[in-house]
């Protein structure tokens, strides 16, 4: 076989080498397309494994870690709650509607896969500037794809973040995260096994879809497929729809051995995950894969990726059965195959043997890298940053408006607006506050979800940006008055190739190892996302971090808006002067320079303890995390939402004005209190060492900012909130 | 007194009306299946929301074809209590049981949100418990919301009283702002000439609990309730 | 014998079409001045077995009526050709 | 002169046509078995004001590149007519 074709599909030379070995002779076409799809980044993970073995995953409530399609967390009355982020950057970029609904239909079959009941969507969207049409077309076909798939299978989403940072122009992030509910005995897994048990594909029929481009160079085609074109994924949620109740019907009545999502990698990642997994073989036969198109070659049959395919295991008694229900469900189902033990996956057409491999071989059998890694230059000359380059606010009105009319500030709404994130009638707290809240029907209890990073911290210093990001997570579900339990990420990052960027990787992963380590909060699935970069310019290194918090009691959720007139305003939290990585520091003078603000994890865990026991007494009647655009920002959200004002004063304790009001320090809070409860606040907070500084109250139709006995800010909610409402929708008009 | 709530493929606010008339409204009340013979032994049949075969084509307009339509089309021209909600809607406007028909919002985007609305009409099996002049907050959430019918359509319509919710704002007022959708005359619900058959794409189901926001759904289901007499 | 049934559903004439007044807004914004009208349908080509031609354009017909178009808002039009073997 | 775009939008060949499949589906159930594939893709009417024929073709094709078709997943075919004064 020559170099050009494995190259072409993307194997290197030792790799190709390696395939040999372990088969003992050189792979015919089927075999190497097999492999250069289960070894690339993607499925294999080359290059991260290695570092990902760093992140904390265990933890007594675990019940399920990293490795099956998500994990699982317990959350008592023989409950688990399910969920898994995954990215969708490089399709969304080609092909942004389909793109990203694909990506929502992918994460949520990985929940179902599970035996969970999905319940809940989050996404978290970064693009450039909106003052390009490029980028405004992105977001407006993500967005739309966002909702015309999680719509109509009727499962809310309810949360996630969206900024806008140049670095994002080329190469968009669309990370969408599923949340799933499952009875703990009921948990599936994805496993081959019993030999002699039957394969069966269910779903689309399988089509020439989103295979890579680059086979179609290959020689060993035929004349007829060259022309063949490969082609964009479209998502169909109708048959999602009709997937996801057909396989939870199935698993609810034990009806199945094992379950498999097809994926990236389409059949041959199925059949060969399921049969590793399970130590088992697998002999399918591509004449009984329903096929959308004509005259498909077996590679092709092999490494689709058409959307809406699951792969089950089921006993031979149980087969009519299963075939059964899927056809009262309206969905194709067929046996392709059987499961062996000869730890072999054998794969028939035209009635010959057209590849025949060790699953294992191809599920785990690729090699592990563990690439070069140094410090990239940028990182001195960021980090090289004297505040008093820069003049302090004078107009400190102005540079509000300016901030909350930054899209990255400003509302969401224009987003989750065209979300359905009421239905199944279990979202307690809307999109729009620091974490989304569902209830769990038939208990008492609640779940907190949120995604958050701030990837220019991360940009700075990765390890710090990262850490940061889990405890922003941690600090918005905290806020809503959940419990921190456990963690899913999505590492997107340019080129593992390149010494600079897997610096940042390694950083940042341990960065989210320490934070979650302190916290105790495992990390129990996630997806890694490498090459997010265009003509050689990588985007921030964003470690999107979603948490899944738990209420014992739903009915003391908390939320971020102003409540009544005549409560007092608490901040907890010291403010220092830190400016590096602000939003204002970016918006207002267009720098993207210094260190993020620095976080004690000692000083975070007790305000976060002494936040969610204020909250769960009862003693609140708001609360909001401080983060991007700082204590101002964070002020003039809590009005907007309450439509309410609000009179502060504040001591400048020798701090710069806009370090005061716009920095963005750690570990702080806000709240807002009924009089009758601040003493008992104040005790809490003041026993446990959290500095605890009453700034104001309540009411009135502006916000009135008093520094040092002068006033700095005087406006209207009606004019911050006009800016704060329209600005994203003002883009995309 | 029982209540069936419809399963199309594709139906996803089956769960919600089901919840609400059981757990909330304790009520008898069972699903049934779209391609079930007859809806005998009902007393109130509810279409719910949802995309019905993913909304392809028109809304509703491939749902209205399934087995049950029949049966369910004989009911309500005997005079049973039929209510469709959004996807409901609008299959029961593609069955030709209510007149005019739901075009895409005038955003052209999907919208979800809290409504408020007016009953114009007070003097149906699903509105005789909700107080004259009260203004309801109630969701909706939809693509396809935009009603419309030709003037003589609804000159008959106006006629026979059978408008019955339209979009306000909080307090009441009928503008343009509180129209989410672009619809004719802010028309948010209507009903057959017999006022047996209702539709409407605000969400009453999900304005059944304090936690969710808002109860004011309940008098929706009250008045059927009533209506039916306990 | 083969057919392929050619079939264009419009909005009626005096229905407001949002869409195609928002792509005629877009058009115009690129530059498109003498843009003045533009209405969006849909396009269906439906492959279908069948005896005699005229046979085929009844069903057709009968299928637009049924579920293709929506009659209230919607007209349509259709053409039927045989497909060579 | 006056001019009258006509534009059909439709998926790609090999491409997903889920609303295809769907209405197929629904069109057997009806009993129009003869049926065996269906692709529902758009019908755009353009009026145009342009100088000569040639030059009112040209923009049409920008349009349909630039805006009115995805050409990702979709192709286009049109025609251009001159409407008598
Ligand atoms: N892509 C999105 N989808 C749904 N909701 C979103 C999205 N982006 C932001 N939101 C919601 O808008 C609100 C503000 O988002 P964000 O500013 O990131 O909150 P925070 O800074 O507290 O994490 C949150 O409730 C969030 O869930
Ligand atoms: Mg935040």
């Amino acid at each position: 076989m020559k170099p050009e074709i494995w190259r072409e599909l993307g194997l290197k030379d030792e790799e190709y080498q390696m395939i040999v070995d372990v088969l003992g002779r050189e792979p015919n076409y089927v075999e190497l397309s097999m492999y250069s799809v289960m070894w690339s980044e993607h499925c294999s993970y080359k290059h991260s494994k290695e570092t990902l073995r760093l992140l904390p995953t265990k933890g007594d409530r675990v019940l399920q870690g990293p490795g099956e399609n998500a994990g699982i967390i317990d959350i008592g009355d023989g409950l688990g709650v399910c969920f898994k982020m995954e990215s969708h950057n490089h399709p969304s970029a080609i092909e942004p509607y389909q793109g990203a609904a694909t990506g929502v239909g992918g994460i949520i079959r990985d929940i179902f896969t599970m035996g969970a009941r999905p319940v809940a969507l989050l996404n978290s969207l970064r693009f450039g500037s909106l003052e390009e049409t490029k980028n405004r077309y992105l977001f407006n076909g993500v967005v739309a794809g966002i909702s015309g798939y999680g719509n109509c299978i009727g499962i809310p989403t309810v949360g996630g973040e969206v900024y806008f940072e140049s670095c994002y122009g080329g190469n968009p992030l669309v990370n969408a995260m599923c949340v799933g509910i499952i009875e703990k005995e009921k948990i599936k897994l994805g496993h081959a096994t019993g030999s002699g048990n039957l394969v069966v594909l269910v779903g689309a029929h399988t089509g020439r879809d989103g295979i890579h481009g680059v086979t179609f160079a290959s020689e060993e085609l035929s004349e007829a497929s060259k022309e063949k074109r490969p082609s964009v994924q479209v998502g169909d949620p109708f048959m999602g729809k009709l997937l996801l109740e057909a396989c939870l019907e199935l698993i609810e009545n034990g009806d199945v051995v094992g379950i498999q999502d097809l994926g990236g990698a389409g059949l041959t990642c199925a059949t060969c995950e399921t049969a590793s997994r399970a130590g088992t073989g697998m002999e399918i036969n591509l004449d009984d894969v329903p096929l959308r198109e004509e005259g498909m070659e077996a590679y092709e049959i092999m490494i689709s990726e058409s959307q809406e395919r699951m792969l089950l295991i089921v006993s031979p008694e149980k087969e009519s059965k299963v075939h059964e229900v899927f056809k009262r469900w309206g969905l194709t189902s067929t046996t392709i195959g059987h499961v062996t033990d000869d730890g072999i996956l054998r794969v028939y057409k035209g009635g010959k043997i057209t590849a025949e491999v060790p699953a294992h071989s191809l599920a785990d059998g690729a090699p592990a890298y563990n690439p070069v890694c140094s410090e990239p230059d940028y990182i001195k000359a960021v980090g090289e940053f004297n505040i008093s380059e820069i003049p302090d606010v004078d107009d400190a009105n102005s540079t509000l408006l300016k901030l909350l009319s930054h899209p990255s500030i400003a509302s969401k709404e224009w987003v989750y607006r065209q979300y359905d994130h009421m239905v199944r009638t279990c979202t307690v707290i809307l999109p729009g506050s620091d974490a989304a809240v569902i209830r769990i029907r038939g208990s008492q209890k609640g779940l907190a979800l949120t995604t958050d990073c701030n990837s220019r911290y991360v940009y700075l210093d990765p390890q710090e940006g990262a850490k940061i990001a889990i405890v922003e997570a941690a600090r918005n579900l905290v806020c809503s008055g959940a419990k921190p339990l456990a963690v899913t990420d999505c590492l997107n990052f340019g080129s593992p190739e390149k010494p600079g960027i897997f610096w940042q990787f390694r950083k940042a992963v341990e960065g989210i190892s320490e934070s979650c380590e302190f916290f105790g909060i495992p990390v129990v699935s996630g997806n890694v996302s490498f090459y997010n970069e265009v003509n050689g310019e990588a985007i921030y290194p964003t470690p999107t971090i979603g948490m899944v918090g738990l209420l014992e009691d739903v009915s003391l959720c908390c939320t971020q808006d102003f409540k009544k007139a005549g409560e007092l305003i608490v901040l907890l939290g010291d403010t220092y002067e830190e400016l590096g990585g602000s939003e204002y520091l970016s918006v207002i003078h267009s720098l993207v320079k210094g260190k993020p603000p620095k976080l004690d994890l000692i000083k975070e865990k007790t305000l976060l303890k002494v936040v969610l026991a204020i909250i769960q007494q009862g003693l609140v009647s708001s609360a909001h995390d401080i983060s991007e655009g700082g204590l101002i920002v964070a002020l003039s959200e809590c009005c907007i939402c309450g439509n309410i004002g609000a009179k502060v004063r504040l001591e400048s304790e020798g701090l710069r004005m806009d370090a005061l009001l716009f920095g963005e320090s750690q570990s702080r809070t806000l709240l807002s209190i009924h009089p009758d409860n601040i003493h008992a606040v104040m005790e809490m907070a003041l026993s446990s060492g959290v500095p605890f500084k009453l700034i104001g109250w309540v009411g009135g139709d502006k916000l009135i900012v008093n520094v040092d006995g002068e006033e700095k800010i005087n406006i209207s909610i009606d004019e911050i909130s006009k800016n704060w409402r329209e600005a994203i929708e003002c883009y995309m008009k | 007194m029982k209540f069936g709530v419809v399963v199309f493929p594709g139906s996803n606010c089956d769960l919600d009306a089901y919840h609400l008339l059981k757990d909330v409204l304790s009520r008898e009340v069972e699903y049934i299946w779209h391609q079930a013979e007859s809806v005998k032994g009902f007393d109130c049949i509810i279409l719910p929301g949802g995309f019905s075969y993913g909304d392809y084509l028109r809304c509703g307009a491939i749902a209205r074809f399934s087995p049950l339509m029949e049966s369910i089309v004989e009911f309500a021209q005997s005079g049973g209590l039929v209510i469709g909600i959004c996807n409901g809607f609008q299959i029961l406007i593609e069955a030709g049981l209510l007149p005019g028909t739901l075009r895409r919002n005038v955003s052209l985007q999907f919208r979800c949100q809290f409504t408020y609305i007016s009953t114009e009409n007070n003097n149906t099996p699903f509105t005789n418990a909700i107080k004259p002049k009260k203004i309801l907050k109630i969701p909706i959430a939809h693509g396809d919301g935009n009603y419309f019918a030709d003037e003589k359509t609804l000159k008959e319509m106006k006629k026979n009283n059978q408008i019955v919710f339209r979009y306000t704002t909080p307090t009441g007022d009928i503008t343009i702002d509180a129209n989410p959708n672009g619809s004719l005359d802010n028309i948010a619900g209507i009903c057959n000439k017999k006022g047996n058959v209702l539709g409407m794409m605000p969400h009453p189901e999900r304005a059944g609990e304090t936690v969710l926001g808002s109860i004011d759904g309940l008098s929706v289901f009250q008045s059927i309730i009533n209506n039916l007499g306990e | 014998m083969k057919y392929r049934a050619e079939i264009k559903i419009m909005p009626k004439k005096g229905v407001l079409d949002p869409q195609g007044e928002a792509v005629k807004g877009a058009l115009k914004t690129l530059g498109y001045d003498g843009v003045h009208d533009v209405r969006i349908g849909k396009y269906l080509v439906v492959l279908i077995d069948g005896g005699e031609k005229i046979l085929v354009e009844n069903k057709v017909k009968e299928m637009c009526d049924k579920l293709l178009s929506n009659l209230v808002i919607e007209e349509y039009s259709f053409s039927v050709k045989e497909i060579p073997v």
